[in-house]
């Protein structure tokens, strides 16, 4: 089904999801909308790994795997992160990062 | 000739000087006196011995005074050729300097038996002593001119710890710093000439550089810097030294300043030896500069004469009986250095020189005498200024009878001993040149004249109420003074154009009357007018010296040569060098390096924005630099 | 596949095991009971870095994902001892009251961590590393938080976890790159593919990125600061000295396994990587009062130090940076351990704290000082040879002025350094810091540490065996 | 134009439409739900390359799993009636340059890079290959990387509950 | 075994001891006891050179002993001495020994007063014995750093400043050594495997564009610690805050390091480029020796006037040294001698006098002479040797130098020789205005007349230091004619181009 669809289009448009990511980290200020911000980084770097295996080297599963690996860690860190978030809020109650800037400097 | 025994000329006193210096606290103070006594009074005898055995036993070898090592040592290796060596010269100038200098020294010695006696540092001042005469005695031997500058060194810092004895009296350390520090820039000036005459002639010996042969001048002798040849510039820059020992214009402000040591040191280093190392030097080195640097000769010439006559001008004036001593010395030895200035050099046309010689001969007679008389005077009112004085020649019989003696023959009165050797200055000044010859002239009106200001002032004069009647010097003191005395008449009748020439060699001299007598004239001209001025108290000189107002000021103040020194010195180079040097440097040089400790610290503290604690600025600085970083290395450097 | 293969697994599977026996024994153990399992771990955790010193066959597993040689042994082993040093240093803070219920899971989650590293170092594709990378991140992450009820801490763990993700982020999209150029994801593959094209130079720069922010080189070192200050004082310990050694070295043999055709793209990177970290690091190290902030960037300006040594690119590098590691675990673990010490045994942080140390603790004071002369690199302790075999590394590369600019830097850090031995030896404190007994497992992590500090930098031996172990580009 | 590639473009454009919302709303639950509408559209780009299990596990995981997590810890932890106070200015044109220029960069880059299609025959993606390949222990085979990231899991765990956990 | 080793050997084992001792007194009496070893061990080392030389030994170093180290770097502890290192340990024992001696009355943490300093010694003698460049640098270093502590804690005044201050510029120096060392190290390998090996490096010619890169490095380096202008600052500041002790090591020692670095490594080594920019050190020698003593003449603070008149000094080293003929070399190394010995004496004196009247600023003293005649007297010797008086050492090294620097035949350095020789005006004039001020003079305060004249402490810290300027300045030969074995090649090297 990719006939027709040029390669660099779905890698621009991963690029596109890439960087939307970083400017989201870098705009947002609630820490779950930065991790939200994560996962878009991350999931467009799976797109970039499949898109990869599928049209260039799909004598193997490389790229698929390694994307699916990339999944399974970014559901550790993601909870990781969650417990992290609920233990500031815990502690300060808020998420907003600019609060959370007691070391600095 | 086995001369080795001079080696004790040098030893005697340096193991004085030691034992002195290192033991002497622990004797009696008598023990010192005694011990250096006796040590000069061996090398008193040593060095007649030395002169008899020199000019009479010896004698002369294919007509002329050989120049005899007697002994010598390396001591200091520079490159193959150049090497300091310690030794022993003899030739007729260091043998007459032999008897000089021990003579004189050892008279002082005695004399300072009873002057110094029950002062604090006994012991020091005769270790001092004998470090002096160990360094003059070692200077007027040395066999080359590197250890003529090692000792010219050593009787520099032993004329500052002298003139400094008195180390509690701000005056004396003052004086004895001023006196450190002229002559030791004038030694700077000798110092380099050393380099450069010794880096183009390859050596210091004295027998080579004034030697018959003068190929080694040769690879110098084309060079010349700022339009002089280098053996100019060479010679110049060594009288420059000479010129401060013996305190020639410009360098002799700190002579009447170091008037403030004992007086038997003014006696025996500012009168009769140390100063006189200038005239010494150049008389040493006298080929070189005669043939190779004629034009520093010339120059030389016009310093002493213009000394003696601004010296003399200058030492009627003053009330300090020592400083008027003081400035009749430097006239004096203005005589001398004119009188090399205007030699030629063989046969006759060396008399110049030998009338150098001579009245350096002559002069450390009387002056030692004056000195030392002045001294039992000042041991007597406890005062050296005239005014205190007057009237003395009642209680100080020997005293004044042995000061009008010296007073006489500085004066020029025929046949006492400088009679014959100004004369002989004048001789070689009229045949060379008729501009000094006539200052000369003029010179020796005015010595006449202020010293016998001086012995009226103080024999005669008003009489004045003492506190404590002043009473004769002891033994100890007037027995130098007789035999100073006696050396003072009779000096003059040692033969010197039969022993001490240019080249070595004897020629006749006789007196040419048409000069001494006009001399003789002028000299009691001005020993008139002393009489009339100042026998009795008078207020002529007080007239004399309102009439001449400003101009009286100016010479009673030296010209201000002092201040203009004292300008140069606190004001450029301590406010204009000195100050901004330390200012400079704290600030500017040390300011940059603090400066850079600066710069760290405060971009550290800039940058702590970039820590800022947030940690979306945390991620965009990452993606950023991510983001350039790919830029430059994937896009701009390829 | 045989099963003797896995001996070349050797230090993982002993890792692995000893976590699960924690964690058996942490089910087991009753709660009045739990400080048994310090001594447990500990004496476990010893025993397996002694196991780790056997020498073990090269060898690849699991078709190249898996590489072994005496070099990632032995580097494995630094990485041990500086663990083991760790696990003696948090004993007295572990049997604190609010520590209490969470002893196992602190050895287990710092030696998941470790097992992560290992990984990370025997890797051979960059899936594999990945994980390991992970696994040596997420956790810690946890760790920095684990005084949960101190601000401080929560925000440490925050900060590490979410930049590690946007760096990892970064990292791995370096990596897709890469992978969509050459076509395979193991080193032995792509190692021939790789030239200076954009695209590939793209992922390589982000590749660099990615791990440069896990040995915190600047620009990407923002994190390190505050979660060193944040964290509990032994997890610092762990982060700048076991992990960071971990990451470096990984980065170090990556860039010459796979990079080797692109020197002269990674070299100007890293030139640029050491000049700004070792400014910077030294920059912010010099005006921070807190010694655990201090610490931290000067391991900030320690890593840019490492960094000469990679840019060697052959065995003199790899020799350099592995010796320079071994010295930096002693020393920077010995200056760790005193504060911990102190900080455990009245709560004080900061350098001012630190006057007149000496004249209270003077045996304290002199390991702090042994170990801040040899961070700024002084004879006769080994932080000098380490530092001057890096800045020959450079030399040999022909870096004279990377050199020049190094040492300077180290100048500078040197006036940080003596700022801690001037509070201690010459500053007057109105309050100083009473005398305290070191509890004995300090005491031993600290002894360990200084004859570390005086005996590697003499003993050539040990630079000659990294030296016969090391492999270079080619 | 054929179905596929049309219905690529709109996936596109649901990606890229939906991702600039989720970083610019300013309502969080909105921005979890648009963050689940791009993982769903990026599960279907795989359905279209033919990765279902890749899609599969993109579905599961991702927009079931972390996206649940995530509005579970907002309903935690945030009032979903707030809103976001707008971007500081200067952060929003940072994080624009950032990305803005970061995006042409990347995109310049893939656009030079010549790709070359593989000769080889692409292998037949099922599960049992699928399987294989994940408990293989040889070359492609990820049996390693699946038990280390087992160890990777359990340490998360332990982590996330050491943290999360109340009380003393 | 090779007598070398003793020199790093007995202060190891001296600091050793000292750790185990109880209280102060056992502390200085170990450290005098190690010290008056070292100073045996050195004068037996000495004697045993010259014997081999006399027996004909002709290598360029002797005792030479090569023991492999770091093989794969192919670093060596390679130990070795010609004449000028055999006098330089000499000197550097006799400070030492002084040193002791001088600070007796520490009490102050008083066992690490003593490690440091001779931790600082063994930097010292360890450098001086090392052929290897990487184990010279190490003792280098090794004697820069125990400064810090010893200005820091034991020091006066703005301490901590001046330490820090002297810290860092002689770590700059270094920072700019190691480039040297690197330089050379890996330009060596023309003629086999890489080499820090001294002798192994002198026997290269290494080409022209590199010499001209590195020479600047190790020039500049080392001069820092012989404090070349401008990067002479830390010497006041540290010289003036520093404790007696190390104010005299580190004048009468430490600054020979940079001078003899210069010497042995920058241009033993890379010749073609010092004789090429010779030009530019020496301007700033020139620079340094009168610049330095114009600096004195204006300061108040006793240890300041000595620490800019060792910038005069050591200036004249440099400046000597870069003459690049025999004789001038000769004069370089006999003034690094007399220097160290008569600036140990001052800096001993300014410590003993000090101690005495709790103040340092000359215009707040005066008189003493006639209450401390021992201080006194010494002071005006120190001063009379500093000055260049004839009959003390002083005045052979600078007539030396002065002699050697005129040889050479183009105007240029004839000049700067001119200009140089100035400054020993200078330097009497600020010589003679302290002794002026502080000794003579009326007494200034009644209470001077209590302090007590040198006790037997200080007057063998003195004696010692004053015996050998004496001896050198009497009978110059025993020293000045022994150096050549060292000299010949090093010039030899120097003006093979030309």
């Amino acid at each position: 089904m990719i006939e027709g669809i040029p390669m660099t289009h779905v890698l621009i448009v991963s690029a596109f999801m890439f960087f939307a990511g970083i400017c989201g980290f870098i705009i947002r200020r609630n820490m779950i909308t930065i991790l939200m911000s994560i996962e878009l980084i991350l999931n467009a770097v799976n797109i970039n790994l499949v898109v990869f295996n599928k049209y260039l080297y799909p004598d193997q599963l490389q790229g698929q795997f390694f994307a699916l690996f990339v999944v399974g860690i970014a559901a550790a860190e993601a909870s990781v992160a969650i417990a992290l978030i609920i233990n500031i809020y815990r502690r300060l109650n808020s998420i907003n990062v600019e609060q959370v800037n007691e070391m600095k400097y | 000739m086995n001369y080795s025994y001079t080696i004790l000329i040098l030893l005697i006193p340096i193991a004085a000087f030691l034992f002195n210096g290192l033991l002497g606290m622990k004797f009696k103070p008598i023990v010192s006196g005694l011990v250096g006594t006796i040590g000069l009074g061996i090398v008193f005898l040593l060095s007649w011995y030395t002169a008899w055995q020199y000019f009479f036993v010896g004698g002369m070898v294919d007509g002329e005074f050989p120049k005899i090592i007697a002994m010598s040592m390396d001591w200091l290796q520079f490159t193959d050729k150049l090497t300091i060596r310690m030794g022993i010269m003899l030739d007729p100038i260091s043998v007459m300097m032999l008897v000089v200098v021990s003579s004189v020294s050892f008279m002082v010695h005695i004399y300072s038996l009873g002057y110094m006696k029950g002062e604090k540092g006994f012991e020091r001042f005769y270790s001092f002593l004998s470090l002096f005469s160990f360094s003059m005695l070692g200077l007027v031997v040395a066999t080359n001119i590197f250890q003529m500058y090692v000792f010219w060194e050593l009787v520099g810092i032993s004329s500052f710890l002298l003139i400094g004895f008195y180390y509690q009296k701000p005056s004396a350390v003052a004086a004895s710093k001023k006196a450190f520090i002229v002559t030791r820039f004038a030694d700077l000036g000798f110092l380099i000439g050393i380099l450069l005459l010794s880096f183009f002639t390859q050596t210091f010996d004295f027998t080579t550089l004034t030697g018959a042969d003068h190929s080694i001048f040769e690879s110098g002798a084309a060079k010349s810097f700022m339009g002089m040849s280098v053996f100019t510039w060479a010679c110049l820059l060594i009288f420059m030294g000479g010129a401060g020992k013996s305190a020639m214009f410009p360098f002799h402000i700190w002579l009447p300043d170091a008037m403030e040591g004992p007086t038997p040191v003014s006696a025996l280093i500012h009168a009769a030896t140390m100063v006189v190392a200038g005239v010494f030097l150049v008389a040493r080195m006298f080929p070189v500069f005669f043939f190779q640097a004629p034009d520093a000769l010339e120059v030389i010439a016009y310093v002493g004469g213009f000394t003696s006559l601004f010296a003399a001008i200058i030492a009627c004036t003053q009330y300090d009986i020592k400083r008027v001593l003081a400035f009749s010395t430097l006239s004096q030895i203005g005589y001398m250095i004119l009188a090399l200035g205007v030699s030629g050099y063989e046969g006759h046309e060396g008399v110049g020189y030998m009338a150098s010689m001579f009245h350096l001969f002559t002069h450390a007679f009387f002056k030692a005498l004056l000195f030392l008389g002045a001294g039992a005077i000042i041991h007597a009112v406890h005062s050296n200024v005239m005014q205190d004085m007057g009237g003395l020649r009642k209680y100080m019989p020997i005293t004044h009878i042995t000061f009008l003696i010296a007073c006489l023959t500085i004066s020029g009165v025929p046949f006492l001993s400088a009679f014959f050797s100004k004369d002989e200055i004048l001789v070689a000044a009229f045949h060379h040149n008729k501009l000094l010859f006539a200052v000369e002239y003029l010179v020796a009106g005015i010595t006449a004249f202020y010293m016998f200001r001086l012995y009226f002032s103080i024999f005669w004069g008003k009489d004045t109420q003492y506190h404590h009647t002043p009473h004769e010097a002891p033994k100890v003191m007037t027995i130098p003074l007789m035999i100073l005395a006696i050396g003072s008449i009779f000096a003059g009748y040692v033969p010197f154009a039969k022993l001490i020439t240019a080249d070595g060699r004897p020629f006749e001299s006789h007196i040419d009357f048409a000069i001494a007598i006009p001399s003789v004239l002028i000299g009691l001209v001005g020993i008139g007018l002393a009489m009339l001025m100042y026998r009795k108290e008078t207020h002529i000189p007080e007239r004399i010296s309102i009439a001449l107002g400003g101009f009286y000021k100016t010479v009673y103040n030296k010209f201000y040569i002092d201040e203009i020194y004292l300008f140069i010195t606190k004001k450029i180079i301590f406010n204009y060098i000195s100050r901004p040097v330390a200012w400079f440097d704290r600030h500017i040089v040390d300011g940059t390096m603090n400066g850079i400790g600066w710069i760290t610290l405060t971009s550290a503290k800039k940058i702590k924005g970039l820590q800022s604690g947030y940690l979306p600025q945390y991620g965009m600085v990452f993606a950023l630099a991510a983001v350039v970083f790919v830029l430059i290395f994937a896009f701009l450097v390829r | 596949m045989e099963s003797n293969s896995f001996f070349l697994m050797r230090n993982e599977l002993i890792l692995v095991g000893i976590a699960m026996i924690l964690l058996v024994a942490e089910i087991f153990t009753k709660p009045e009971k739990k400080n048994g399992i310090i001594t447990l771990a500990a004496v476990l955790f010893g025993l397996a870095t002694v196991a780790n010193f056997f020498p073990v066959p090269e060898g690849t597993l699991f078709g190249g994902s898996f590489i072994t040689n005496p070099m990632t042994v032995f580097m494995k082993s630094v990485l041990n001892i500086g663990v083991f040093i760790v696990f003696l240093q948090s004993v007295t803070w572990l049997r604190k009251e609010e520590n209490h219920g969470k002893i196992s899971e602190y050895f287990i989650l710092v030696i998941s961590t470790l097992i992560g590293m290992n990984f990370m170092i025997s890797s051979g594709d960059f899936l594999m590393m990945y994980i390991g990378l992970e696994l040596a991140t997420i956790p810690i992450a946890a760790l920095a938080a684990f005084e949960k009820f101190h601000e401080k801490s929560a925000e440490a763990g925050i900060k590490l976890i979410l930049t590690s993700a946007l760096s990892s982020g970064i990292l791995l999209y370096g990596l897709s790159f890469i992978y969509g150029t050459t076509g395979s994801i193991y080193f032995v593959d792509i190692v021939d593919k790789i030239s200076s094209n954009p695209l590939q130079t793209f992922g390589l720069v982000f590749f660099v990125a990615g791990m440069a922010f896990k040995i915190s080189l600047v620009p990407f070192h923002l994190w390190t600061a505050d979660v060193y200050e944040g964290a509990p004082i032994n997890i610092t310990a762990y982060l700048s000295v076991v992990s960071k050694g971990a990451a470096a070295f990984t980065f170090m043999i990556i860039l010459f396994r796979v990079f080797s055709a692109v020197t002269e793209i990674w070299q100007p990177l890293l030139y640029t990587l050491a000049v700004a970290t070792m400014t910077v690091g030294n920059l912010f190290a010099i005006r921070q009062n807190n010694m655990k902030r201090f610490l931290a960037f000067s391991s900030i300006a320690q890593a840019g130090f490492i960094l000469l040594g990679i840019m060697q690119g052959g065995e003199l590098g790899m020799t350099t940076v592995v010796y320079f590691m071994l010295i930096y675990v002693f020393t920077n673990l010995a200056a760790f351990g005193v504060v911990s010490a102190i900080s455990e045994a009245t709560g004080k942080e900061n350098i001012t704290d630190y006057n007149s140390l000496y004249k209270t603790n003077p045996k304290l004071s002199l390991i702090m000082l042994l170990a801040m002369f040899s961070l700024a690199g002084i004879p006769p302790v080994a932080g000098f040879f380490g530092k001057f075999f890096l800045f020959t590394a450079a030399g040999a590369k022909g870096y004279y002025i990377l050199v020049l600019i190094a040492v300077l830097n180290a100048t500078v850090s040197l006036y940080y350094y003596l700022r801690v031995v001037k509070a201690m030896l010459i500053d007057k404190s109105d309050e100083p810091i009473g005398t305290f007994k070191t509890p004995w497992a300090m005491r031993a992590s600290l002894l360990i540490c200084v004859a570390g500090i005086f005996v590697i930098g003499f003993a050539s031996a040990i630079y000659e065996y990294i030296s016969s172990i090391s492999f270079g580009i080619n | 134009m054929a179905l596929n590639v049309l219905m690529f473009y709109i996936l596109s454009a649901v990606i890229v439409i939906f991702s600039v919302l989720t970083i610019t709303s300013r309502r969080i639950l909105r921005a979890a739900f648009y963050l689940l509408c791009v993982l769903v559209a990026t599960a279907g780009f795989y359905f279209m390359v033919d990765y279902q299990f890749m899609a599969g596990v993109q579905l599961v995981l991702y927009a079931g799993g972390i996206v649940v997590l995530i509005i579970f810890s907002i309903l935690l932890t945030s009032h979903i009636s707030h809103k976001f106070a707008k971007p500081e200015a200067m952060r929003l044109v940072m994080g624009l340059i950032v990305g803005v220029s970061g995006f042409a960069l990347s995109t310049i880059a893939i656009l030079q890079f010549a790709f070359k299609e593989t000769e080889n025959a692409a292998i037949k993606v099922d599960m049992q290959a699928i399987g294989t390949q994940l408990l293989g222990t040889g070359k492609n085979g990820y049996a390693l990387p699946f038990e280390v990231i087992s160890v990777l899991l359990l340490a998360a765990m332990i982590g996330a509950i050491v943290v999360a956990k109340k009380g003393k | 075994m090779n007598i070398l080793n003793l020199f790093v050997i007995i202060p190891v084992l001296t600091v050793l001891g000292i750790m185990f001792v109880k209280d102060y007194k056992g502390a200085r009496m170990t450290a005098a006891i190690g010290m008056s070893l070292q100073l045996v061990a050195a004068l037996v080392m000495t004697l045993m050179y010259f014997a081999e030389r006399k027996a004909g030994a002709s290598g360029e170093f002797l005792f030479y002993t090569d023991i492999t180290w770091f093989k794969t770097l192919n670093i060596h502890y390679t130990v070795g001495v010609d004449s000028i290192a055999v006098w330089m340990i000499c000197l550097a024992s006799i400070v030492v020994f002084a040193g002791i001696f001088a600070s007796w009355e520490v009490q102050y943490l008083s066992r690490e007063f003593y490690i440091s300093l001779i931790l600082l010694a063994t930097g010292v003698f360890g450098f001086f014995i090392s052929l290897d460049l990487f184990t010279m640098f190490l003792f280098y270093e090794l004697a820069v750093i125990p400064m810090y502590l010893l200005i820091g804690i034991w020091g006066s005044g703005p301490k901590e400043y001046s330490a820090m201050k002297l810290t860092l510029m002689l770590m700059g120096g270094s920072a700019l050594l190691v480039v040297g060392l690197l330089g050379l190290y890996f330009n060596s390998s023309a003629a086999g495997p890489v080499t820090f090996n001294l002798l192994e490096l002198s026997k290269i010619n290494f080409p022209m564009a590199m010499q001209r890169f590195f020479f600047p490095f190790l020039f500049v380096g080392f001069g820092i610690l012989g404090a070349l202008f401008p990067l002479h600052t830390w010497s006041p500041d540290g010289h003036s805050s520093a404790p007696t002790a190390v104010s005299m090591l580190h004048a009468g020692v430490l600054m020979k390091l940079g001078g003899y670095g210069c010497l042995r490594v920058a241009m033993f080594l890379l010749p073609e480029a010092a004789n090429e920019m010779a030009w530019i050190f020496l301007i700033l020698t020139t620079i340094s020796i009168v610049y330095g003593a114009f600096g004195a003449i204006w300061q108040k603070d006793l240890k300041y006037i000595n620490a800019y008149s060792s910038v005069s000094h050591c200036g004249l080293v440099l400046f000597a040294l870069l003459m690049m003929n025999k004789t001038a070399i000769n004069g370089a190394v006999l003034q690094m001698i007399s220097h160290g010995l008569m600036t140990a004496l001052f800096f001993a004196l300014i410590g003993m006098i000090y101690g005495r009247t709790h103040t340092r600023n000359v215009p707040e003293m005066g008189g003493l002479m006639a209450v401390i005649p021992f201080l006194g007297v010494s002071y005006v010797i120190a001063g009379l040797a500093s000055l260049g008086l004839p009959g003390l050492s002083g005045f052979i090294a600078e007539m030396t130098v002065f002699v050697g620097a005129f040889a050479h035949t183009d105007t240029f350095h004839r000049v700067i020789t001119i200009i140089a020789t100035m400054s020993i005006v200078i330097t009497a004039v600020y010589i003679l205005r302290v002794v002026g001020q502080l000794l003579l003079g009326p007494l200034r305060e009644k209470e001077y007349l209590e302090f007590p004249d040198a006790r037997w402490y200080e007057r063998l810290s003195l004696v010692v230091l004053i015996l050998p300027i004496a001896i050198i300045g009497i009978y110059p030969a025993f020293l000045s004619g022994t150096l050549a074995d060292a000299i010949v090649p090093i010039v030899e090297r120097l003006t093979a181009m030309l």
